[in-house]
C-alpha cells in the first residue's frame, strides 16, 4: 500500500524514533494485509516436530496464518505440508488433529489425495454409464492439494507458502542459527505434551513480549525473586541482520539482595518454596545459559527455560487475539529423572504457568489499552534507538528490530 | 453395560462441596488441606490423557507444591481479578479398595471477569482417590481432564 | 456496483469457466450487496405454510433476509405479510413465534395496527388537554406497516418486499411449477413440528448443497447404501429457464453391489440395519420418485425424501452463518399410520438427521476453506459447463445455474 | 405449591450418573443396554412439545433404531470430532406405579469443538420412565425436551 | 480447613430441585409458596455483597411483594419471551439451629431467547434459611449473590 | 466528515423535518466519529460520584467512550482523571473496579506513577551497571498517564478529554443547572450499591429513552396505573438551549380512571399491590416533583424517581451495545427508614426493574428494527417540529433538541 492510501486510512507510522503506532494492533485491514506479506508471504513458518509424525502415514493438522495445513509423513518418508483445503469446492476436509492415513479423502465428494497431495481419484470423473464426468479438460494432475516448500531442522518443520523464501538456514541467519542449533542439535526429540490458550491480543504482542528483555526480571516474581532472570545476572539480547528474529540469553543467579535486586519492587526476599524442584536447574547443555528464547519471526517460539523446553506456535485469529499452541518436549533419550524435572518445571509455563500466564494477562492489558487509541504510540526506547546485539537485558532493542523490519515489508 | 459401581455417601459429596465451597471462596490457603501430605494434583487436558502424553498444564506433587502455588496466586502473580464458580455432576464410586474409593465426577468451571457476563471456563472429568481414614476426607489424588483444550487466556485457580 | 468499483473492492469474478470465487462467502459488503438485490429485491421468499396459521387473526413471525415480517390471516381470511417494524421509531414490536390477535399494539408508545398492518390509533395523537399531539399534517393512513406483497401457492404462503418480482408462477417458470405442483397439489397440509440449527456457513453454500446432485450418493453412506439416492439410480436434475431454481429428481434402488455402487468408498455392503422402518417407502404420488428437492432461489428447499416432507428456509445472519428452520408436515386426511412414517424418517434430516447432519457439516468445512483464501475459486465444472437439464445426476449443472443468475444481478 | 414429590434414591441417581458416563466417554455401543429392548427415545424441543406437534429431533422406537443410530454415528457420519460433557440436576419423582417410576430432571450438555472453547450446547429438561425389575434398571421412556431450540449446527450424540 | 458441616438431606435436595422446576415452569403463582409469609427474597451482586452495599437487584420484604412482582411478570411487564433453566450444586448445610437450616448452593441459570443458543445467564451462590416446622418447608431466606455483575439486558424471572 | 463523503458512504439526512436515519444506530465508521468528536471531544462525562472515593488514594475505574480512566482522590485531596493506560507500551494497567493506592505501578515493567499521574520511576532508567536504560532525552516529566480536565460539582465528578469544553455550569447551561441543584444540593451522599447491565442497543437509544416524555405512562404499567407517571399529571420537559441536555419533570397522581387514564391500554384499574411500599413516596425536596430525570449529554442520567436515587451511566461497546451503570445513593444523613425506602423502591429500576427492565427491551426491539434498515427513518414527530420546553408530556421535543445538536457537531 502506499503513502498515500496509507494516509487516507488516517495511518500514520510515528516520525518520532522507537514508537510502534497502536493501529498496527487493530485495524483489521492491517491485518488482512499481514496475512498476506508475511504469513503467506517469504517467511518460514513453524508447523510441527518431526517427532510428532513419526511413522509413514502420520499426519497433523495445525494453521499458518489462517489457512488449515496438513504435515504428514509421505510414502518415502519424506516430509509434506499441504493446504487442507479441497481442490473441488474447497472443503477443510481434514479434521482431526493427529491421524495416520493412506490418503486423504474429502467427505463431501470424495475426491482422494494422496500423502503427497496428488488428486488420485475424482468419483464418477467418466460420468456414469456414459453421462456426465468432468470434462476433457480436467486432469488430475492440475488439482492437487497446494503444497508448500518444507524444510525440516534438526527435529523442527518449517513450511513456507512462498517460493522466494530463502533456505531456512539463511533465513535465520548465521547467529540465530548457531543459536537454534544448541538446543536442536539433531538427538531425536520426544512429545510431552500440549498446552493450548486463546490470548486476546494481536499476535505481534507476543512476540514483542518474548523479544521484550526488559519485562522478565520485572513482572515475574518468581524470576526475580530467585533469579531465574534478573538485570544483575549475565545475559545478552541478540538478533539476526534484518532484526526480525532474536534470542534473548541469561544465566541463572541466587535469591540474593544486592543492588539490582533491591531496586526491583517484584523482588521478594522472603518468598520461600516449600518445593524447590519447581527451580532447580541440571546442566545439560555445552553452554551454561539458563534461558535461550528464540524468536523466529513470525509466528513461532522456541524455549529453554531451564530445563523446560518448549516450542510455541502463534496462530492468529483476527487483529484482537490468537492461539498459543506450546508443545512440550524433552530428548528421546532423557532418563526418567530428566523427563520428571522437565515436567515439573512446566509449572511455570503455559496458560497455567506462575511465569507465562503472566505474559497473557499483561498483553491482554496492552491490546486493551490500544482500544479506542489507535492515534497513540507505543514507546520501545529502551536501550535507546539502535537496533543492535546488547550484552545486558534493560533494552527493547528487539522489538525495535522487528518494527524495523516489519515497517519495511508492509510499506508502511 | 458399563461396569456397576458401588453407591455414593452423603459424606463424599459433601467433601467435593467443601472443597468447592473453599475454592469458589478464594480460600488458597485452605486449598492443600484437603489433600494428603503425598497428594497429587494435576490438571490436564483431554488431548494429553488420550494421547498419553505426560504433561501437566498444574502439577502439584505434594502439598508443598500446592502451598507454593497457592502463595503465588495469592501474593506474586499479575492477572486480571476474576470468580470462579464450581459446578459438579455425576460423580460415581469407581472402587473401593480398603481406605480410599476410586471416584469420577464432571466439573464445570463458569468465570466472571470484570464487566463481563459470566461464561463457561473449563468443564472435564477428574479422577480422584480420596483417603478415608483420619479424622477427615483427604485427596491422595485428584487429576482433572480438561474438555476445554483452548484456554481462555490463563488458568489462575485450581479446579 | 460497475466492474470499476468492483476492481477496487479487489473483486474479481474468475474468467475460466464454472468457477465461483471464494470472496462471494465472507465478503461483508457483497453480502449486505445480495440483502438489497436479492432478498429484497425481485424475489420471493418463502415465509409459512397456510396451515400454520389456520384462524382469522392467527400468526406468525419469520424473517426474510434480515428483516422480521409478520405473516397473519386477516380479518378477511386473507393472508398478510408485514414488516415487524413500527412506523414510529422502529420497534421490532412483535415478539412470538406465533399467536393470534385481533390487532398489532407496538409496546413502547402503543400505537395499533389492525392486522392488516394499518395504523389505527396513536396515543394521544391529539395530545392531552389541548397540549402536545401529533403535528396536523400526521396521517395515520400513510403510517401503516410496511406491506409486502404475499402469494399463497397451494399451502405455501409466499412474500417479495418488491413490486416488480412476477406473479409466482412465472416466476418459478413452467416447468419448475409442474414439479412443485407434484407435493403441492392443493390438499391441505398439517404441521408435523420444527427444527431450527444454525449453521457457520454461507447461506448460498446450502443453496450449493441441495442443487449438487453430485454428493448425496457420495456423502451420505445411509443414501449410498441403501440406494437412496445413487448414482446408478434414475434421476434428473431440472432448472428453470433463468439457472436459479432447480430439482433434483431420483428414484431409491437397493442395496446391491454393481458397477456403480462399488465404486463408492462409502457404499457399505455389510451394513445391515435392525430396523428398516427409517428407510421404507412407501408409494403415495402419481410419479416413482422417491427424491424430489426443490430449491427455490434464494431462500427455499421443498423436501421429499421417501415419504419425508419439509420446508426448510434460510434465514441469512452474516455472510458467514444462516439459520435453517425445517417445517415438516403431511397431508392434512394422512392416516396414523403415515404420520408414524413421516416422523420416524425425519431420523433422517434436520440438525441431529443421520444423512441432514452431514450436510450442515460439511458446508461448515467449506466456509472455513474459504476463510484467508479469499482470492482462490470454488470448480463446479462436474457434467461439464453447461447449464441445463440432465437425466442424470453426476452433474453440478445446477450450481452452475445459480450462479449464472448470481453474477447477472449482483452486477459481477 | 407443586404436587408432592417421592423421595430419588441413589439408586437413581447413580444410574443416571453412569448413563451420562457411558455417554461422556462416547461408549455408544452401551447406550441401548440403558434401554428396555421396547424403550423409547426421544429429543424434541420446547417449541414441539409445548405446541403439541409429534416431531422429534431423534426417535428411536426400541433399542433396534438407537442401535443403528449408534453405529452410524461411530462408522459412517460425517462430522467434526466433539467432546460433549453432561450435568444433571434437580431430579424429581413425579411417579412411581409398580415397577416403574417417572422421573424428570434438568440436563445441561456442554460441547468442546476442536480449537474452541468450551460452550452450552443443550439444555432442557427430561422426563424419564425407568423400570426397576430385574437386574439393572432401564430406561423404558426417555424424552429430553430441548430449551435450545436452535441448535449450533449438528446434534450428534444422544443425550 | 473449612468448618465442617452437617448433612444435607435428601428432603432439603428435593426441596430445592421443587422450586428449580416450578420456576423453570415458569409457574410464578406457586413462587411465593415456597415462602414462609414473612419470608425474605434478595438478589444481589457480588460487587454489593462483598462491599458492604445494601441495594438488592431484588427485594421482596414477604410473599406480598413477591406476588406483586409475579404478578407484574406475568400481566404487565414489556420483555421478549425466554425459558430460564436452572442448575444447582455443592448444596451444604451450614447451621441447623433449632427448626431452621442455613444452606449455602451455587446455583446456574441458563437462558434461551429466541433464535439464540442457550447461553449462560447467572450463576452464583445462594445462602438460605429453610424452615422445618410446619407441613412443608419453606425458605425464611433466600439470598442468591450473582457472580454476574454485568447482565445480559434484563432479568426477569426469580432465581 | 463533508457532505460528498456522506454521500459517498450512502449516509444522507432525510430532509423530513423530525426524522432520525436508522443508520446512525449502527454504522461503525459512525460511531467511531462519535467516540472522537462526541466523547473523546468537547463534552463533560460523568466518573464518579465524590462519595465513591472519599479518601486520599480511594480510587476508581470506569470508562468515557471506550478508553478506561482512573479517578483517583490525590495527596491533596483534589480530584484526578487519569487515562488508564502506560505511557510505556500503552498497557491498560489499573485492573480493579475500587482501590486504595499510594501510587500506581504498571505491572509489565513496573513503572509507577502518583496519583496525580506523574510518572515517578521507570526500572533502570540508567541502566544497570552501566549498562541499557532510556536515552538521555528521556525525561519522567514528559511520560506520565494523560490527565483529564475534571469538575466535582455537588457530589458529582465530571471529566472532559478537551481542553475546549466549557465550565460544567455553562456546559449544563443555567436552566439545567437549577434543575441539577435539586438534587444534588451539596449534601454529603451516601452511596447504596450498584446494577449493571449490558443493553444490545445503540447508545443514543437509551438518551431518547429517557427524554422521551411520551412513552413512561404507555409502555409502564406500573407508571401508568399507579400514576407515578401519566399523561394527566402535571409535567414538564425542559431542555438546555443547545438541545443536548434535557429534564423530564412530573408529578404523582392516583390510580384513578379519568378521561386520560381511560383511554391508556396499559392502565389497569384493577391491578392491586399486595404491598404498597413499592410506590410510596416521602417528600423531601423543596419542590413537589416526584419524578424528574436529567440527561447530561452524552452519557449521564440523574434520577429521580419518587424517593429512588441514581446516577445511570452509559458505557458504549460498538454501535450495537452499551453497557449501563447504575449507581444508587441517599444522602448520608438519610435514617435508617428513608434508606430502607429507597432501597424497597430501587424495584422498579435497574436490570431486574419492574419498570425499568421494559426500558432495556424495548430499545433492543428498535436496535433489532434498525436492522436490514438503514435507509429508513425513525420518526420523532410528536408534540410538533419545534425544540422548546413544554408544560407537558406528549412530546418528543427533547429528542428532536439532541438530534438537531448531534447532526451539527457530527458534521451531518
Ligand atoms: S469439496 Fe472436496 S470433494 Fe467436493
Ligand atoms: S416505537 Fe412503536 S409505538 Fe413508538
Ligand atoms: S507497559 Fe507499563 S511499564 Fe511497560
Ligand atoms: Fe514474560
Ligand atoms: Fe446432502
Ligand atoms: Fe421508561
Amino acid at each position: 500500500m502506499n503513502g498515500l492510501k496509507q494516509e487516507q486510512a488516517g495511518r500514520c507510522w510515528p516520525e518520532e524514533a522507537s514508537r510502534v503506532p497502536l493501529w498496527v494492533y487493530s485495524d483489521p485491514s492491517v491485518y488482512a494485509d499481514e496475512m498476506e506479506r508475511i504469513f503467506y508471504g517469504d517467511h518460514w513458518s513453524y508447523v510441527a516436530l518431526e517427532a510428532e509424525i513419526p511413522e509413514v502415514g502420520d499426519y497433523k493438522t495445525t494453521f499458518i496464518g489462517e489457512r488449515s495445513v496438513i504435515v504428514v509423513r509421505t510414502g518415502d518418508d519424506e516430509i509434506a505440508v499441504h493446504e487442507n483445503r479441497c481442490a473441488h469446492r474447497g472443503a477443510r476436509f481434514c479434521r482431526e488433529k493427529f491421524g495416520k492415513a493412506k490418503e486423504f479423502a474429502c467427505p463431501y465428494h470424495q475426491w482422494v489425495y494422496s500423502l503427497e497431495g496428488e488428486l488420485q481419484a475424482v468419483p464418477f470423473q467418466r460420468g456414469v454409464r456414459r453421462k456426465g464426468g468432468m470434462p476433457e479438460s480436467f486432469d488430475l494432475k492440475d488439482n492437487g492439494l497446494n503444497r508448500l516448500r518444507v524444510q525440516c531442522e534438526n527435529g523442527i518443520i518449517w513450511a513456507t507458502f512462498s517460493q522466494e523464501t530463502p533456505d531456512f538456514k539463511e533465513y535465520l541467519g548465521e547467529r540465530m542459527y548457531a543459536h537454534y542449533q544448541r538446543v536442536y542439535d539433531g538427538r531425536p526429540l520426544k512429545v510431552l505434551g500440549y498446552n493450548r490458550q486463546h490470548i486476546p491480543a494481536n499476535w505481534k504482542m507476543m512476540m514483542e513480549n518474548i523479544k521484550d528483555s526488559y519485562h522478565p526480571g520485572l513482572l515475574h516474581v518468581f524470576f526475580s525473586t530467585f533469579g531465574l532472570f534478573r538485570a544483575d545476572q549475565e545475559s545478552a539480547t541478540e538478533l539476526d541482520d534484518t532484526g526480525r528474529h532474536g534470542i534473548l540469553i541469561s544465566r541463572k543467579g541466587e535469591q540474593e539482595l544486592n543492588d539490582v535486586s533491591g531496586s526491583i519492587r517484584s523482588f521478594d526476599g522472603d518468598l520461600e518454596l516449600s518445593d524447590t524442584r519447581l527451580i532447580e536447574y541440571e546442566h545439560e547443555w555445552s553452554t551454561p545459559q539458563t534461558v535461550g528464547m528464540i524468536t523466529v519471526f513470525p509466528s513461532a517460539i522456541l524455549q529453554q527455560q531451564v530445563n523446560s523446553l518448549s516450542t510455541r506456535q502463534i496462530i492468529p485469529k483476527g487483529a484482537g487475539g490468537f492461539d498459543f499452541v506450546w508443545t512440550h518436549f524433552g530428548y528421546a533419550d532423557d532418563d526418567e529423572e530428566m523427563t520428571q524435572r522437565r515436567l515439573l518445571q512446566a509449572n511455570l509455563f503455559g496458560p497455567a504457568g506462575i511465569v507465562s500466564a503472566e505474559d497473557g494477562e499483561v498483553i491482554e492489558y496492552c491490546q486493551e489499552g490500544a482500544t479506542g487509541n489507535a492515534s497513540q504510540n507505543a514507546m520501545i526506547e529502551m536501550g535507546g534507538h539502535e537496533i543492535e546485539c546488547t550484552d545486558y537485558m534493560i533494552t527493547e532493542t528487539a522489538i525495535r528490530g522487528m518494527y524495523a523490519y516489519y515497517k519495511k515489508i508492509m510499506g508502511f | 453395560m458399563m461396569t456397576e459401581t458401588d453407591p455414593v455417601s452423603e459424606a463424599i459429596l459433601r467433601f467435593y462441596h467443601r472443597y468447592d465451597a473453599a475454592l469458589d471462596d478464594r480460600l488458597l490457603d485452605e486449598w492443600p488441606n484437603f489433600f494428603a501430605d503425598d497428594g497429587l494434583y494435576r490438571i490436564t487436558t483431554r488431548e494429553n490423557w488420550d494421547g498419553g502424553y505426560p504433561l501437566s498444564t498444574v502439577l502439584c506433587e505434594g502439598v508443598g507444591m500446592m502451598r507454593d502455588r497457592a502463595v503465588a496466586i495469592q501474593t506474586s502473580m499479575t492477572y486480571t481479578p476474576r470468580a470462579y464458580r464450581r459446578f459438579q455432576s455425576g460423580t460415581l464410586v469407581l472402587d473401593r479398595s480398603g481406605i480410599e474409593v476410586e471416584t469420577r465426577s464432571n466439573f464445570l468451571v463458569l468465570e466472571t471477569l470484570p464487566d463481563r457476563q459470566s461464561q463457561v471456563a473449563y468443564c472435564g472429568v477428574s479422577y480422584d482417590r480420596i483417603r478415608l481414614d483420619g479424622p477427615d476426607m483427604r485427596f491422595s489424588k485428584r487429576v482433572c481432564v480438561l474438555d476445554t483444550e483452548m484456554i481462555s487466556n490463563s488458568l489462575i485457580y485450581p479446579i
